[in-house]
């Protein structure tokens, strides 16, 4: 019996992350277009085009790691997410939380781009295996700061489990504000991790078509959609739940999530592309910094 | 309860409300046509609303839009660009030149009809289309669509021999001789 | 470049603020924006008013535009009868043909969204397909814009106090600018060949003209005119009342292009060596002709030109009817006629003059020579008054006064001239008055625009200083000594024709005036003499009817050797439409001849 | 400005006595000058590293059927004189080959191969792909004037059918009243 | 990265990077070009074939479709060659309005540009912005011209329509919200520290070569040569529009992308400042020296060529007459003939691969210019 509800929870879990996602990017859409002085695709926009991508028939074969790769993607997020607690001090949608363990997550994300990047290396489009190249190596970027900020965390409080971080900024307060040093070299790599301009170089559309899911098309794109939906909301509940200690309902970690979730979106409005190098040299450049700061701070304190 | 056919015809509504409303257009200007696609797409006009936004590349696109005449040398990669994109795919002619020619009716290098070469759903008339041609044009689209009867892509295959044979008349020896294309 | 650009990270993050500005986006399908006033959109075209020009259709550097037939439109004189179809898979909307619409029917429209899933049904004919485009009408042309020239190239004239002096010609003609430039106003739609009795190939020898090749075009002309240089002078111009250019503008000049081009050849050896006509071999028929009036001549001519053996009886001692004797030469100098016949001689027709066929040769022998007989006699005898004092002396025909002067006689008309009637003859008449010192006074029963004359006639007579009375009708000539002392005339009044016609002048009671005169010329119409066919033997075969012969379709009276044209055939009453009848009956003779032969 | 094209005609000519036919009555800042084609790369040098014409404005080609000659046109500017040279070269039609000038100006070699595909002129020592615009073309250069391009298209290409009933407004008109056209004048119909 | 393999990398012609319909073939050695070819004739239509089977009117209709973005200035350069071998004069108003309409283009193609630049940068806004605010002029073009494309107004001898009513107003209305749209242009593109390290250094063109290699327009003065063929050769009223002040020519030094982008940048702003000018200054009379039956309008043997300064440099015009009513030969020049291949092709070596539609884009490449 627990183990029905336990499955029907993440199922559950699965659901509303990709549905929060998509909102989230139907908002962004709207929030471009009233940007950009225009009206907008209406908030609903990504379900129905994941619907009709799903809906379309696929004819392509390139290799098994081709079909695998969006599967790859699918499981990556879905597993990262089901290994983050959602809500704080809640028993709904516990799924695998309590095993969640911050190195084991850091692995667990970067194996959908791994996935992808065999999927796409196969396809032999040049595009993509030039797409997959800059995705390593923006990786290798932003994950520096990411990891120091991480790294930080893990030494100021000596655990790697989300949870008792959670559990930690219940007494201490928001480790945002414990460790802000940390906190800016996340948020820096965050704007990395979503992909959004300045550092979307990986499918930058108009150097690389659109890199690595060049070749994807169809159901294969539509997975992918939802997989980055989920990724996307699994991120967002990552930062809020190392950061800002968790949500204790669902209503907070939406706002909680959007917030964060308009920071890349909005710098990624007004920003253009950086040149792979240049991406490169910004992880490493303020947000390393930051990070090693914090690495101090946390070390000293 | 609910027997084979009927479900299939919900599926099949549900899919045509989904085609319709999402439609990838493969941003490839293949002629002068393409100056009005900006606009169009850009906020004075916005296709946006219409769920229509821009694919990259081939694979992802649901429409090709033939922004105008076609050259012999751009032919044979538009047909191998249609070629490459999934099913279900739509053409959309626009512009004059690409139902009898336009102005290029006497030009040596550009082919003037085109259904002869891909099957097109809806043809959109004006040199250039204005943007509200265009999302007229769209609009047409859609309720063909949803009528289910947007059958380009089928009608290609059925009459393929028709298609290459023509196709050859234009472009000669190189015509794309295999109808999966892969990189 | 710092290492950290503080400010060029944050500032561009103040163009969020246009989140907060309303959207300018048109929701099209919900909102359609008005298009501008010229907009190019999809063509128009007012079905009345076009008149099948075609000037559209060559225009269209796409071929876009078919000419063809619309259901309801029946060709007519001046109008083709044919509506301009548009493809639209090869408008590029560039809208030249409505900048080179002669009459301005064809326009653009605001509407532009024409979208199908049928590649067929963007052929389409507009104002058939889109009767309500007359209401969003928005790109047209005006005379201004219009590629085409509708003011003509002035026509360079004696001074109205410099012609009564003399005979002198007054049309001076085009020089070859002038003329490159008139005929470059044609947009050659042929329209006018149709309103041409002769069918002259009037867009062709207007283009050789307008590109610089006059000899060409003189052989053009000659192609089925003998008498072009006449025609140049003195034509009626159907052509140009139809002329596409005149629904917005002055037409085109056809006349005076011919006049110009056929004066390029100063002397009949000239105009053998440009025309250089093909002369077929004697074919051993033989062919008389009555009359050497336009019909006659032109006749004579080809049939010359055809191998036949032509000989022509003329009266007069001078070729060309009432060419020669019922114009003045102030319109038609001799030398310009003569040229011509001189040129006929040249290709082998044999002329007989002062012989009167009936009087100096009977009409049965001519008959029995010939294998066929051309009658082309004309209108020679005046239609009388019917008033008191016609025959006072100073009263008279105008033909026969005009017929004196022209062959050369001294004529005293006195102080002052009353010509009566409203044709070219009367007009004609009027102007000879003037020229011999006394003053005019034209009668006319109905109004000036009624007037059956060129309206350049009237105004050059105006010029002149002939005065016109309208609405006159005499009643009397009054004379003194069996001299003409005065007219009589009553005032009239137009009052509607309970029959639908054109009104009618109803006289006043009461209105009578006089002027005092001292000659008095009746110009109120001509018919027919045919005495000279009064023999039993041809009274009842050649069936006249109205005081005109019957003929067929090839100028063949009911008697089959027997072939009539001129005046005495149509009703037009003009050069033109009896060099037509002539030249009909030439292929008429031909076949008649040639058919039987084989 | 009179002064200067005078000029500059009468220092070439000096050097190039070659020059067969100049004109620099222009109302405007142009200069004419003829010379055979082999002296066409050294009047080029010439103008460009002594005169100070540096700016490459144009090349192209002229087909004169009837005479049987191509007349290639090399127009240059110079910045400091602000005066255009047109520099003309009669080619044979039948057998069009000339220097490679793109060791003077780089942008000339793809001026050449335009006219090499386009008019069938050879360019000694011109080296660049076979094809520049046109792909696996098998007719006459396509800009030569005795290329019909409309029958070709005609031959090639579909047209849509449904315009057959269309009709000359002028055959119509001449049909209809028996007009006969004769032959030397149908050209001057429209 | 630092893989030695050279692969060769296909830019086009279906791409969305690319600037039309055309290809670049690139050898690249890691990120690093290595060798470039540029391959068009994907539109190649036979514009001057097409041109030499009509006559001297109706060849000008095809103008427009020469390039597409800014179709003026060609229709210019066909009316000034055709003018200049006819010898016919062109009335000061239509001078006047030929030059509105001409700057009028300058902007509606510089407005495509900032989105075409930014674009390809991928900033999306930008261009989401200046191509929307472009519908503002072609809006004043559609007024005016009835095309909103496609204009087909310049034609020999003058101008088509003469200026509508109220157009004054709404055109300096239109001007006044340009501006100030402009300046958000700036704070979002200019002022960005990461378009700048993107433009900055990129697409270097060596200035002491520029001129051989026939560099023209906002290039050449953005390598810091003072170059505009409106104050060198000029034509309608823009010497005289120069002498009095109206606007300036501005070079800026650097040959990168980031100069040409300020040298626009400028620019734009000039002719706005023209188009006041002009609407102010426009004098009254004829707008058009008619010209004859356009069947029958044959013109003097001989040749003529015509310069115009458009925004991706030097438009020129060829024609050759045989005395016909027709065209003997007309030859088009356009900038990017040379900017595209054999500049692109020289300096694309050294540069990013992430670079190539930037630089294309900054370069003003038109391909249907290329191959007409």
């Amino acid at each position: 019996m627990d183990f029905l509800i336990k499955t029907l929870g993440a199922i559950a879990t699965i659901i509303v992350a990709f549905i929060v996602g998509m909102l989230y990017m139907g908002i962004n859409r709207k929030i471009t277009a009233r940007v950009q002085n225009r009206v907008g695709p209406p908030v609903w926009q990504n379900y129905i085009d994941a619907l009709k991508l799903v809906s379309k028939k696929t004819s392509v074969h390139h290799g098994v790691m081709q079909h695998l790769a969006p599967a790859f993607l699918m499981i990556s997020s879905m597993g990262t997410l089901l290994f983050i607690p959602i809500l704080r001090g809640q028993s709904w949608f516990p799924n695998l939380s309590y095993h969640g363990d911050l190195i084991f997550i850091l692995y667990f994300m970067v194996l959908g781009s791994l996935g992808m990047a065999l999927g796409a290396g196969q396809t032999g489009n040049p595009n993509a295996a030039i797409g997959i190249t800059r995705g390593l190596s923006q990786m290798v970027g932003f994950e520096i700061p990411w990891v120091m900020a991480l790294v930080a965390m893990m030494i100021q409080y000596h655990t790697t489990s989300i949870s008792d971080l959670m559990a930690i900024q219940q007494q201490h307060g928001w480790l945002m504000f414990q460790n802000p040093l940390a906190f800016l070299a996340a948020i820096l790599a965050m704007l990395g991790m979503f992909r959004y301009s300045p550092f979307d170089i990986v499918g930058a559309p108009a150097e690389l078509a659109s890199g690595p899911i060049s070749e994807f098309g169809g159901k294969y794109l539509g997975l992918m959609m939802s997989s980055g939906s989920i990724f996307a909301f699994t991120k967002l509940t990552l930062y809020v739940d190392l950061f800002m200690g968790g949500a204790s309902n669902i209503v907070v970690l939406l706002i909680e999530t959007f917030t964060l979730y308009l920071i890349p979106m909005l710098y990624g409005l007004v920003s253009p592309r950086y040149r792979t190098e240049q991406a490169i040299r910004y992880f490493w450049g303020w947000p390393t910094v930051l990070g090693l700061a914090a690495l101090v701070y946390s070390v000293v304190i | 309860m609910i027997n084979d056919k009927n479900s299939q015809k919900i599926v099949d509504i549900i899919q045509n409300f989904a085609r319709k409303h999402s439609l990838f257009v493969l941003a490839y200007g293949t002629g002068c046509g393409a100056i009005e696609i900006p606009p169009t797409m850009t906020s004075r006009y916005d296709a946006e609303r219409f769920g229509i936004r821009g694919a990259a590349t081939p694979r992802q696109a649901d429409v090709l839009l033939i922004t105008g005449y076609l050259t012999t040398k751009t032919v044979k990669r538009v047909i191998r660009v249609y070629e490459q994109m999934q099913d279900p795919k739509y053409v959309i002619g626009f512009g004059s030149c690409t139902i009898n020619g336009g102005m290029y009716w006497d030009s040596y290098n550009t082919i003037k009809v085109l259904d002869r070469y891909l099957p097109v759903d809806i043809y959109i008339n004006g040199c250039m289309p204005r943007p509200e041609a265009v999302i007229e044009g769209f609009i047409k689209l859609q309720k063909k669509i949803m009528e289910g009867r947007a059958e380009g892509a089928k009608h290609y295959k059925e009459n393929l021999e028709w298609y290459r044979a023509n196709q050859k008349k234009v472009l000669g020896p190189t015509t794309p001789h295999i109808q999966e294309y892969n990189w | 470049m710092s290492f950290f650009n503080l400010r060029g990270t944050l500032k561009p993050l103040t163009s969020l603020k246009q989140f907060a500005k309303k959207p300018h986006t048109i929701e099209f399908p919900l909102e359609v924006p008005e298009t501008s006033p010229r907009y190019r959109g999809l063509h128009y075209n007012n079905l009345d008013y076009c008149i099948g020009c075609g000037n559209c259709s060559t225009i269209c550097q796409n071929a876009a535009i078919d000419m063809v037939p619309v259901e309801g439109i029946e060709p007519k004189k001046g109008d083709s009868g044919l509506r301009p179809r548009i493809d639209n898979g090869r408008c590029c909307w560039c809208a030249l043909c409505v900048e080179v619409c002669p009459t301005g029917s064809l326009s653009l429209t605001k509407d532009y969204i024409f979208v199908s899933e049928d590649p067929d049904e963007f052929l389409w004919t507009p104002g058939v397909d889109n009767p309500d485009g007359i209401n969003l009408i928005s790109f047209t042309s005006s005379p201004e814009t219009s590629l085409n020239e509708y003011q003509r190239v002035p026509m360079r004239e004696l001074d109205g106090s410099e012609r009564v002096k003399s005979f002198a010609e007054v049309v001076l003609g085009y020089n070859e600018d002038e003329a490159r430039k008139e005929a470059q106003r044609c947009i050659s739609c042929g329209l006018c060949t149709e309103a041409c009795p002769d069918h002259m190939h009037i867009p062709e020898y207007i283009n050789a003209i307008a590109q610089g090749n006059d000899e060409d075009a003189i052989r053009i002309i000659y192609d089925n005119n003998p008498l072009p240089e006449m025609c140049g002078k003195v034509c009626t111009r159907r052509c140009e009342e139809v002329c596409a250019i005149a629904k917005r503008g002055e037409p085109v000049a056809i006349r005076w292009l011919k006049r110009y081009a056929t004066e390029r050849a100063i002397n009949a050896d000239m105009i053998k060596e440009i025309v250089n006509p093909e002369i077929l071999p004697p074919n051993g028929y033989k062919v008389g002709i009555v009359g050497a009036g336009p019909s006659g001549l032109t006749a004579g001519y080809y049939l010359a030109l055809r191998g036949f053996d032509v000989t022509i009886y003329e009266a007069h001692d001078k070729p060309g009817g009432m060419t020669m004797y019922g114009i003045p030469k102030y319109r038609l100098p001799l030398e310009s006629l003569m040229k011509q016949v001189d040129y006929m001689k040249k290709v082998g027709v044999k002329f007989h003059f002062n012989t009167k066929v009936g009087k100096d040769i009977s009409f049965e022998e001519i008959y029995e020579k010939f294998d066929a007989v051309f009658v082309g006699v004309g209108f020679g005898k005046p239609w009388t008054l019917g008033i008191e004092g016609e025959d006072l002396e100073g009263s008279s025909q105008a033909v026969y006064f005009l017929e004196r002067i022209n062959s050369g006689e001294i004529i005293n008309v006195g102080y002052k001239v009353v010509v009566i009637g409203g044709g070219n003859v009367a007009i004609d008449a009027a102007r000879v008055s003037r020229r011999l010192g006394a003053e005019v006074v034209m009668l006319y029963r109905r109004r000036v625009e009624d007037m059956p004359a060129d309206w350049e006639e009237i105004e050059g007579a105006e010029a002149e200083g002939v005065e016109i009375i309208p609405q006159a009708i005499p009643i009397k000539i009054h004379g003194e000594n069996g001299k003409v002392k005065a007219v009589e005339y009553l005032k009239a009044e137009m009052v509607p024709d309970p029959k639908g016609g054109r009104p009618r002048p109803q006289p006043i009671e009461g209105s009578n005036t006089i002027i005092e005169c001292s000659s008095v010329f009746a110009a109120i119409g001509q018919q027919g003499d045919y005495s000279f066919i009064d023999e039993s033997k041809f009274k009842d075969a050649i069936k006249i009817e109205r005081g005109r012969f019957i003929v067929n379709e090839i100028q063949q009276t009911t008697l089959e050797k027997v072939f009539a044209g001129g005046d005495a055939v149509n009703r037009t009453a003009d050069a033109i439409s009896a060099i037509a009848d002539g030249y009909r009956a030439v292929r008429g003779i031909e076949k008649f001849l040639m058919g039987k032969g084989k | 400005m009179e002064e200067k094209k005078a000029q500059i005609l009468e220092k070439l000519q000096k050097v190039f006595p070659e020059i067969s036919e100049t004109k620099n009555d222009f109302p405007y800042n142009r200069v004419d000058l003829r010379i055979e084609k082999n002296k066409i790369p050294a009047i080029l040098f010439y103008l460009k590293d002594e005169m100070g014409y540096k700016h490459l404005v144009h090349i192209t080609c002229v087909d004169w059927l009837e005479e049987g000659k191509f007349e290639v046109i090399f127009i240059v500017w110079s910045p400091v004189d602000k005066i255009k040279v047109f520099v003309k070269t009669f080619l044979d039609r039948n057998n069009p080959v000339m220097d490679n000038v793109d060791m003077i100006w780089r942008q000339a070699n793809t001026y050449e191969r335009e006219l090499r595909e386009m008019f069938g002129i050879q360019f000694e020592g011109l080296v660049a792909p076979k094809e520049f615009i046109l792909e696996d073309w098998d007719d006459m250069p396509p800009m030569r004037r005795d290329f019909d391009t409309e029958a070709y298209a005609r031959k090639r290409f579909f047209a849509r059918p449904g315009r057959e009933d269309a009709r000359d407004v002028r055959q119509t008109i001449a049909e209809r009243t028996g007009e006969e056209i004769p032959d030397f004048a149908k050209k001057y119909s429209r | 990265m630092a893989r030695e393999k050279v692969t060769t990398l296909y830019l086009g012609p279906q791409h969305p990077g690319i600037t039309g319909n055309m290809m670049v073939r690139l050898k690249v050695k890691g990120d690093t070009i290595v060798g470039a070819r540029t391959e068009v004739g994907y539109l190649h239509r036979g514009f001057e074939k097409l041109q030499e089977r009509r006559n001297w009117l109706q060849a000008f209709t095809i103008l427009c479709r020469f390039c597409v973005p800014e179709p003026d200035p060609v229709e210019e350069a066909y009316a000034l060659a055709v003018e200049l071998l006819e010898g016919r004069e062109v009335p000061e108003r239509a001078k006047y309005i030929r030059v509105l309409v001409l700057e009028m283009a300058r902007i509606a193609s510089y407005l495509l540009w900032y989105g075409g630049q930014s674009g390809s940068a991928g900033l999306y806004t930008m261009g989401q912005w200046s191509v929307g605010d472009r519908n503002y002029i072609l809006d004043l073009f559609e007024d005016l011209t009835g095309g909103r494309v496609y204009h087909m107004f310049i034609w020999p001898g003058g101008v088509r329509r003469d200026l509508p009513k109220g157009f004054k107003d709404k055109a300096m209305k239109v001007m006044d919200y340009l501006e100030k749209r402009l300046d958000d242009y700036d704070t979002l593109l200019f002022e960005n520290s990461i378009f700048q390290k993107r433009a900055k250094g990129v697409g270097i063109i060596d200035k002491n070569k520029a001129i051989e290699w026939g560099v023209v327009g906002p290039p050449l003065r953005g390598c810091g040569i003072k170059s505009d063929i409106r104050i060198d050769d000029p034509y309608e009223i823009y010497g005289e529009l120069y002498e009095k002040g109206v606007f300036e020519v501005h070079p800026y030094e650097g040959g990168d992308v980031w100069a040409r982008a300020l040298v626009r940048r400028f620019e734009i702003r000039q002719s706005i400042k023209i188009i006041r000018y002009v609407l102010d200054n426009i004098p009254s009379g004829d707008f058009y020296n008619k010209i004859p039956n356009p069947h029958k309008w044959t013109l003097p043997k001989g040749d003529a060529y015509s310069r115009v300064e458009a925004t991706r440099g030097e438009i020129g015009f060829f024609v050759a007459s045989d005395g016909s009513n027709k065209p003997r030969r007309t030859h088009m020049r356009g900038a990017a003939y040379v900017h595209a291949i054999t500049l692109l092709e020289n300096i694309l070596i050294g540069e990013n691969v992430a670079d190539v539609s930037f630089i294309m884009n900054s370069l003003g490449t038109c391909p249907p210019e290329i191959e007409r």
